[in-house]
């Protein structure tokens, strides 16, 4: 098959940037998953479909709003009431979801193309990322592998932190590139890399 | 010799200004007059005055519930135009417009109204043809309005960013070239002193608490100054519409309160001579004689009747500010405040009898209240007067909504925040 | 060495030496200074002129409370115009002017106005103006013309027009405690709140953390203020749980414990570091908030009070002892209150002379004679300055015998030689961010001043805030504030630093204003006297709001931090009432200006992201230009050299007509409807029906709002049982699936459905024309996509080189058309595959201009027809209105309103003079070029249609329908374009469809 | 302002749709009683006080929300999911193992 393009094909520019020349603050990549799923459950199914997420990727999501865990090569949480988003390597798992939400369960839906994934790591990710989100990001408040829906004015956002220094953030794959120019310049004070 | 004039300034300077009367008296509310009017505001204000000088009704109290023109005639943004689409409102408004062409000669009152123009920035070719459909709506009512192209635009403006290459490049904009400003206060004041001197009483810091009933019909209104009663009791409360209309037992209306802020910069030396807005968002602006520049934008989109906004509005205005003036990054915002708006459902206000026997109302100005005070006090008066409404303001009904007969200029329906 | 500065002590650094310039003079100063004490220390004493009378002004205070000495500082073309002096930390190459003077700060033609004194009292210009009731300047005219003169004399400073250049940025933070204010009681509840664990974040307007432990000259634990307070200082920037901002003035306290603060980043240096921005606009949600703001000191009003020279007294001890600069050489004083001691003790042990220190009490206590006898003063109580003398700077001074219980004057007036006179009307709280949080002030008679209200939202006052102005309350509160904002208590044996220094009676003599001849200025900026408060009352502008807007008071910059208090007072005297019964006004953010490029923050120069197709690359290489539709970038034309715009979309819609095209519709709003219940969903937002529609294929849906009105159309694609794909407009795809929550979660929460926005999860191109279906059937691999295999509205899947894709044949253009969905990583490929096989057919790509010709040319209607005002009558799409089922909107579509005859209805114009319309003219059953009139409706949109050959429109003409046939005429004013049009049906090309059935 | 919204904490009112008077009843859907439409579609309660209301958490998991709000202080006493779902309980502190 074809290989697939990101909208940050032309601007994703390895090598470090700002004023790194004291250490870089954060390190900026593209994930590029092959799968990215959202899952929905009817009340009262939300078990059934954590069960179906355990059966297909092996991962364990805990309770609680926007609970997560991520594993390296593979990573769910929650973002919404009985909604959940299962991000994979590998391209074609939405199938294997499908075949394992029945119906009567809930909804699997296909986002992998729709959704861009940026990673930022590093000690000074927090504060890059909290000049665009209103959220919490000490660890207290956002714990490793939680999941958060939130929106930097126009630009929709899901928030996984799957490392204590490190946040995958998922935007509309439309965004991308524009969010992609603002992370890079809201990094250039704390020196950044792109890998 | 006119009680102001310029003559009366030099007589009284070399008096060392101790002769100057006050605006208006503070009288003691009477027991009872022909007409209340609720509301010391613009509006208020302006439809005692025209019942006083058209209808030759002089027996009149406004009843304000704080100090005069506290509410929204003092906590706006002060621009002036008629520069709507649809043919109910641009009539309406236009004969506002002929009426503050003369409105300071007629109060004997500066209220400053300066025809500098108001321009409607256009950045999308579809959007110029809707402000063209507009214009082209106005011309056909005998309202002026013409439609810039970018280099003129550049020429009356030219700290705004007209590139090319801008994010949202300007395409052209419908000018409206005698719509303006006015010095919101002087409006306030100087209705309230043209009333007081055809002896309209104004009486501050007195609230309305109730209405007195005779059946169904109002007979007066009791008040923190005691009770006093009327053969006609108007309203002209928008941004408390809600809270009196309770006092009346009217518990629903299609009317939510909404906040509106506004903003001031620090002085500066002339820097815009027109009014402009923005049309890729919610922005305009202008610049008061004093330099600061006055401007605003959305509602903060919520129920309130707080008087105060929050922060999200404040910074959408100012990087909408920044897109059309990309120098002024460096200037300051000094003030902010919040007047608040009864938005109705479809934008459009309402002017009418009733809905209670006895009972007259004015409001649902939603953004438009300022440039409005002249014609809807004009109109207000007359259906007090009349009992039935002025064909300027007919359309004006409360019924309108059962029937469909909506006045929609920006098309949004039933979500008042939106208009 | 410069003239005023002391040989020794303040917190500058003298090692290092500062150059800038202030209105093209070079001057140095030291690292630390403020370009008003930098100035005074060289021994400049005129920095302004005020705004209405352009007298000259020097330094009255030593803060953000300012309201004389304001500069625009010059970085290149780029102006920062209005910014107090004293707020101003001096770099090298600082370039400062002066304002509001012309032609020189010395020399200002302007001031002449001084001499229409009286007569430009508050308010004249309400009085005059007016003009002539008739004659050429009747109307508003008169007042035009004097406007504009007025302007040019109004005004402070002058913006630029060139860019601003810098970055600002925004910052996001939370925390347990926000400490506000860094003085002792500050930087007590800081430390305290921190060893209690609480995530603490302290902001200070200064550069220096230690508020009036900096300039007091106290000792606290045995040592200089100053340095206990740097040392406590130091020990907050290293703590772990403590975020230390300096030169941050928080000065927004809204809703929900939420503050914003405006961090001044880079201001202080020559340029700032890479991406490092200047100001830093922060909003900090915080559990607790400890107001630890301090307390402001007030003028007294009396002629002459506004002469360069003449100062606050707190301003002046502030110079002494944190800048080492003097305020003057010989001094006097001028107090109701016993601060003035403390002031001239300062200047005298800095190197000044003290003159006199005049006292409007009678009485004052041994301790502050000790303290006069120590700074080498002589007492005057009993006694007021009635004027001051000297142009650029005071000279002199004189006093009078003063009766402080009834304000009389009395004995001769004496002559005292000063170069310099401070004054000190007593304190006021600052108090502005709990005001702002929602309370109202109450006054204090004891101390003159209105304090703190109970609070409203979760904050705890500390020291001078409260009313409590010495450094051992302040120390304790603190403590106290701290421990109890992260939930702690103090304990009687907390063991706390200890102050030492010669207490005063914190309460003033209620005297704000000494009534004698001349101008005694309240509000300094903005001019306006005594008198002009005294004129307000007169004319029943007697409420504080009334006295504010009449007389301008507490209205320019400084915002009345230094008038409002006398101002009021003023009023209650003429009043012959109580202060708190003419009451205060509730202040309302910012607490000082704050710049408009730190509030636009991160979006100065990036308004709005934009949204690109996964296509967008290949059209910027292939030639297109493009418009903005919302945040979208979409093609318009894909021009070739030498061609206009109508050029272009006629070739390419011709081209489309004759072979094919191939245009862009990724930006549609798609929205994935799944679940059980989505097709009864859909029946009840859709006016036509949905559950019938078989698996595999598509139908086009309209959508109504509650009222009745239309919203938006597009298609709907079945794709399963209970997997439908809804298609939306471009400009309506978020307002539709807010809608549709809407319903699904508060209307109908037992259907089981999921809404899903999937608009950026396909890449979309429509590929229409009689050679379209020949392109695909060469390119599309694993299904057929003939008549049968793929009707029209048909869906099939298959495989465009190599890439798995969904196509539905359905049409926006009139002809055989399919759009060709693919994953949205794959668009570009299918796209470039599909250009490859259409290219031995001649397929173009075209833009949304060829795509709305041939939708005018089809009678397709979009957002100019379905413009939130027209009905599915209106347009004709009735047929759409289901009799068989309620529908959103069903209920009220049918009131007379929207079913009346005379309603705009969607036609079809011909152009008969062959000339273009232009969207938005109007149409006219008569026409009159010179007084237009009788709009019967408007063009929505046009175009020069190929299909025909003659320009066309659509509109939205009263009566419609039954006009069919008629002639009419355009009728554009704005464009001057008149002429003569035939009304014809909307569907202009091919009604029957069977160019797209094929 | 902010609002606590029940799944994903308190936030920023710039993340919400505010979405009007929550006291509204909708007339069944094949309902002709044009006054019970009018008033459903055009009439709102407006205290000045506590008001019920509807907002949206647009900005985040977008569910709607019931929010009972001060509309003259900006207070708000009560916020729950309009859909009757059972209120999720706040994250672990633990959170998930990574």
């Amino acid at each position: 098959m074809a290989e697939r393009l990101s909208p940050l094909e032309p601007v994703l520019r390895p090598g470090s940037r700002g004023q790194f020349e004291n250490g870089v603050g954060v390190v900026l990549s593209e994930i590029a998953p092959g799968s990215i799923i959202q899952l929905a459950a009817w009340p009262g199914q939300e078990k059934a479909i954590i069960a179906a997420i355990k059966k297909v990727t092996g991962l364990a999501l805990p309770d609680g709003a926007g609970g997560g865990v991520a594993n390296g090569q593979k990573a769910a949480f929650g973002f919404a009431p009985a909604k959940f988003i299962v991000v994979d390597e590998a391209e074609s798992i939405s199938e294997a979801l499908t075949k394992a939400v029945s119906p009567e369960v809930g909804t699997v839906t296909d986002l992998s193309h729709g959704r861009t994934a940026i990673r930022i790591s590093g000690a000074k990710a927090a504060w890059v990322l909290a000049k665009f989100f209103a959220i919490d990001f000490s660890l207290v408040a956002f714990p490793v592998g939680a999941g958060r829906s939130t929106v930097h004015h126009d630009i929709f956002a899901q928030i996984q932190r799957s490392a204590p220094d490190q946040f995958d953030v998922y935007v509309f794959r439309s965004f991308a590139r524009s969010f992609w120019h603002a992370l890079c310049r809201a990094s250039e004070e704390v020196g950044y890399e792109v890998r | 010799m006119a009680e102001y004039s310029a003559l009366a300034l030099i007589k009284n300077a070399l008096n060392g200004n101790k002769d100057w009367k006050p605006a208006w008296r503070k009288p003691e509310p009477k027991a009872s007059y022909d007409v209340i009017v609720i509301g010391g505001g613009g509006h208020g204000l302006s439809t005692a005055y025209y019942l006083a000088k058209e209808h030759g009704i002089n027996n009149v109290a406004v009843l304000e519930k704080g100090y005069l023109g506290s509410g929204n005639v003092g906590r706006n943004t002060t621009a002036v135009r008629s520069n709507y689409l649809l043919p109910a409102n641009t009539r309406f408004y236009e004969h506002s417009m002929k009426l503050w062409e003369g409105l300071s000669h007629d109060l004997n009152y500066n209220v400053m109204f300066s025809q500098r123009g108001c321009l409607n920035l256009a950045h999308t070719p579809a959007q110029l043809d809707d402000f063209a459909r507009r214009g082209n709506a106005m011309r056909h009512l005998g309202v002026d309005a013409e439609l810039m192209t970018p280099a003129e635009i550049s020429r009356l403006i030219p700290a705004m960013d007209v590139s090319p290459d801008a994010r949202f490049p300007i395409y052209g904009g419908l000018m409206q070239p005698r719509a303006g400003t006015a010095r919101h206060d002087a409006v306030a004041w100087g209705y309230a002193r043209a009333a007081d001197r055809r002896g309209v009483d104004i009486v501050e810091n007195c609230e309305v608490t109730g209405f007195i009933r005779e059946g169904d019909r109002i007979v007066g209104v009791t008040t923190t100054r005691g009770d006093i009663r009327a053969r006609k009791v108007a309203l002209a409360v928008a941004g408390s519409t809600g809270r009196v209309m309770q006092l009346a037992g009217i518990e629903r209306m299609p009317i939510e309160s909404h906040v509106l802020q506004a903003f001031v910069t620090e002085s500066l030396k002339p820097f815009i001579d027109t009014v402009v807005t923005f049309g890729m968002g919610h922005f305009y602006m202008s610049q008061s004689d004093k330099g600061g520049l006055i401007y605003g934008g959305d509602l903060d989109g919520y129920n309130s009747y707080a008087q105060r906004g929050n922060l999200p509005i404040v910074e959408e205005v100012m990087a909408e500010m920044l897109a059309l003036f990309p120098s002024l990054g460096m200037a300051r915002v000094l003030r902010s405040w919040g007047g608040v708006c009864d938005m109705t459902m479809d934008g459009s206000p309402i002017i009418t009898t009733g809905p209670l026997p006895g009972m007259y109302l004015n409001c649902g100005w939603c953004y438009g209240g300022f440039k409005a005070t002249p014609a809807s006090g004009w109109c207000f008066a007359h259906t007090i007067a009349k009992d039935e409404p002025h064909e300027l303001n007919a359309a004006f009904t409360l019924e309108r909504f059962r029937h469909g007969a909506i006045i929609d200029d920006k098309g949004q329906g039933a979500t008042p925040r939106l208009h | 060495m410069s003239p005023r500065r002391a040989t020794s002590g303040g917190r500058i650094d003298r090692l290092r030496t500062i150059r800038f310039t202030f209105d093209g003079k070079a001057f140095t100063g030291h690292a630390g200074d403020t370009l008003a004490s930098a100035l005074l220390a060289n021994g400049v004493t005129l920095f302004g002129r005020s705004f209405k009378y352009h007298r000259p002004r020097g330094v009255l205070t030593a803060g953000v409370d300012e309201p004389n000495a304001l500069v625009t500082v010059l970085r290149g073309d780029v102006r920062e115009p209005n910014v107090p002096s004293t707020a101003v930390e001096i770099y090298d190459g600082l370039v400062a002017e002066s304002q509001n003077r012309f032609p020189s700060l010395k020399w200002d033609v302007s001031a002449v106005n001084q001499l229409a004194g009286k007569l430009i009292s508050a308010g004249f210009y309400y009085k005059t103006f007016m003009g002539p009731a008739i004659g050429p300047f009747k109307g508003t005219r008169f007042w035009m013309l004097c406007e504009h003169f007025i302007r040019r004399a109004a005004g402070l400073g002058r913006a630029g027009r060139a860019a601003d250049p810098s970055r600002y940025e925004r910052m996001n933070a939370f925390c347990d405690v926000l400490v506000v204010g860094s003085g002792p009681a500050g930087l007590m509840a800081a430390a305290a709140a921190a060893d209690k664990g609480a995530r603490v974040i302290v902001a200070e307007l200064d550069a220096r953390l230690g508020g009036s432990a900096n300039w007091s000259g106290e000792t606290i634990d045995g040592m200089p203020a100053a340095e206990w307070a740097a040392g406590l200082a130091e020990g907050l920037k290293t703590h772990p749980n403590i975020r230390v901002l300096p030169r941050t003035t928080v000065w927004g306290f809204y809703d929900g414990n939420m503050l914003a603060a405006l961090e001044r980043v880079t201001d202080h240096k020559e340029r700032p570091a890479k991406g490092e921005p200047r100001h830093r606009h922060w909003v900090i949600r915080t559990k607790k908030v400890v107001l630890a703001t301090g307390a402001m000191e007030r003028p007294l009003i009396f002629p002459g009070n506004d002469r360069p020279g003449v100062m606050l007294a707190s301003a002046a001890r502030r110079y002494a002892n944190e800048f080492g600069v003097l305020a003057g050489s010989k001094v006097a004083l001028f107090t109701n209150n016993d601060n003035a001691y403390h002031a001239a003790v300062a200047l005298q042990k800095a190197g000044a002379g003290i003159a006199a220190i005049i006292d409007v009490r009678a009485n004052i206590s041994d301790a502050m004679r000790n303290l006069a006898s120590d700074a080498g003063a002589q007492i005057h109580t009993g006694h007021a300055v009635v004027a001051t003398e000297g142009r650029t700077a005071v000279t002199s001074i004189k006093v009078q015998r003063f009766e402080a219980t009834n304000g009389g004057l009395s004995g001769e007036a004496r002559t005292i030689q000063a170069d310099c006179l401070l004054m000190s009307g007593g304190w006021s709280p600052a108090i502005h961010l709990a005001s702002q949080a929602g309370a109202k002030a109450r006054w204090d008679n004891e101390l003159q001043a209105f304090l703190p209200p109970e609070p409203t939202q979760s904050w705890i006052g500390a020291g001078a805030f409260n009313g409590s102005f010495s450094t051992t309350e302040a120390i304790a509160e603190g403590h106290a504030a701290g421990l109890a904002a992260a939930g702690a208590k103090a304990a009687a044996n907390d063991d706390l630093p200890v102050a030492d220094a010669v207490a005063g009676d914190p309460a003033p003599a209620p005297v704000f204003e000494i009534r004698a001849n001349g101008k005694s200025f309240v509000d300094f900026q903005h001019d306006v006297t005594s008198e002009d408060v005294r004129l307000a009352h007169r004319e029943g502008f007697v409420s504080v709001e009334h006295l504010k807007r009449y007389t301008t008071l507490g209205m320019a910059t400084d915002q009345g931090k230094t008038s409002n208090i006398p101002g009021l007072a003023i009023m209650a005297a003429a009043l012959g009432k109580p202060i708190p019964e003419v009451g205060t006004t509730r202040f309302r953010p910012p607490f000082a200006p704050v710049s408009i490029g730190s509030l636009a923050a991160e979006r100065y120069g990036d308004i709005r992201p934009e949204r690109l197709t996964p296509m967008h690359d290949w059209h910027v290489k292939n030639g297109a230009s493009f418009y903005a539709a919302g945040l979208w970038h979409r093609p318009m034309i894909y021009g070739h050299a030498g061609e206009t715009i109508e050029q272009a979309y006629v070739r390419e819609a011709k081209a489309t007509r004759e072979t094919a095209g191939i245009v862009d519709v990724s930006t549609l709003g798609k929205i994935a409807v799944q679940g059980p219940d989505a097709a009864e969903f859909l029946d009840r937002v859709y006016t036509n029906m949905f559950s019938t529609l078989a698996i595999g294929k598509a139908r086009y849906g309209f959508m109504l709002r509650e009222d009745g009105i239309a919203m938006d159309d597009g298609t709907t694609w079945r794709l399963g049982k209970n997997d439908f794909l809804m298609t939306t407009t471009t400009a309506n795809a978020g307002k539709v699936m807010q809608h549709l929550e809407y319903f699904l979660d508060i209307i109908w929460p037992d259907l089981k459905v999921t809404l899903t926005s999937v608009t950026d999860q396909w890449a979309g191109a429509a590929i229409g024309g009689p050679k379209a279906r020949d392109i695909l059937a060469s390119c599309v691999k694993g299904t057929p996509v003939d008549n049968a295999a793929l009707p029209f509205m048909g869906i099939v899947h298959g495989k465009i080189a190599d890439v798995p894709v969904m196509i539905c044949r359905l049409s926006f253009s009139g002809e055989m058309a399919f759009e060709v969905y693919s994953g949205a990583d794959y668009g570009t490929h299918v796209w470039q595959a599909l250009i490859d096989a259409g290219k031995p057919f001649g397929l173009v790509p075209y833009g949304l201009e060829a795509l709305g010709t041939m939708r005018i040319e089809k009678g397709h209607v979009t957002g100019a027809e379905i413009d939130g005002r027209t009905t599915a009558r209106d347009l004709h799409l009735d047929w759409m209105l289901s009799s068989k089922k309620p529908f959103i909107g069903s209920a009220m579509m049918d009131r007379n309103g929207l079913t009346s005859s005379d309603r705009l209805q969607l036609v079809g114009l011909l152009s008969l003079d062959n000339r273009p319309f232009n969207g938005g003219a109007h149409v006219v059953e008569e026409l009159d070029e010179q007084n237009p009139h009788g709009s019967i409706g408007h063009i929505t949109a046009a175009c020069y249609s190929p299909a025909l050959g003659r320009y066309i429109a659509l509109a939205l003409v009263k009566g419609g329908k039954a006009r069919h046939g008629s002639r009419a005429f355009v009728s554009d004013p704005l464009r001057k374009r008149f002429g003569p049009v035939q009304i014809v049906s909307h569907h202009f090309y091919d009604p029957e469809g069977s160019r797209m059935h094929g | 302002m902010l609002i606590t919204c029940p799944y994903c904490g308190p936030r920023d009112v710039s993340e919400f749709t505010y979405q009007g008077d929550g006291n509204r009843e909708r007339p069944a859907p094949a309902s002709q009683n044009l006054d019970a439409w009018n008033e459903y579609v055009y009439d709102r309660l407006n205290p000045a006080g506590d008001h019920n209301e509807v907002w949206q958490h647009s900005g985040g998991c977008r569910s709607h929300l019931r929010v009972v709000r001060n509309t003259l202080t900006h207070e708000i006493s009560s916020v729950v999911f309009a859909r009757g779902h059972v209120p999720h309980r706040s994250p672990s502190r633990r959170g998930a193992k990574a």
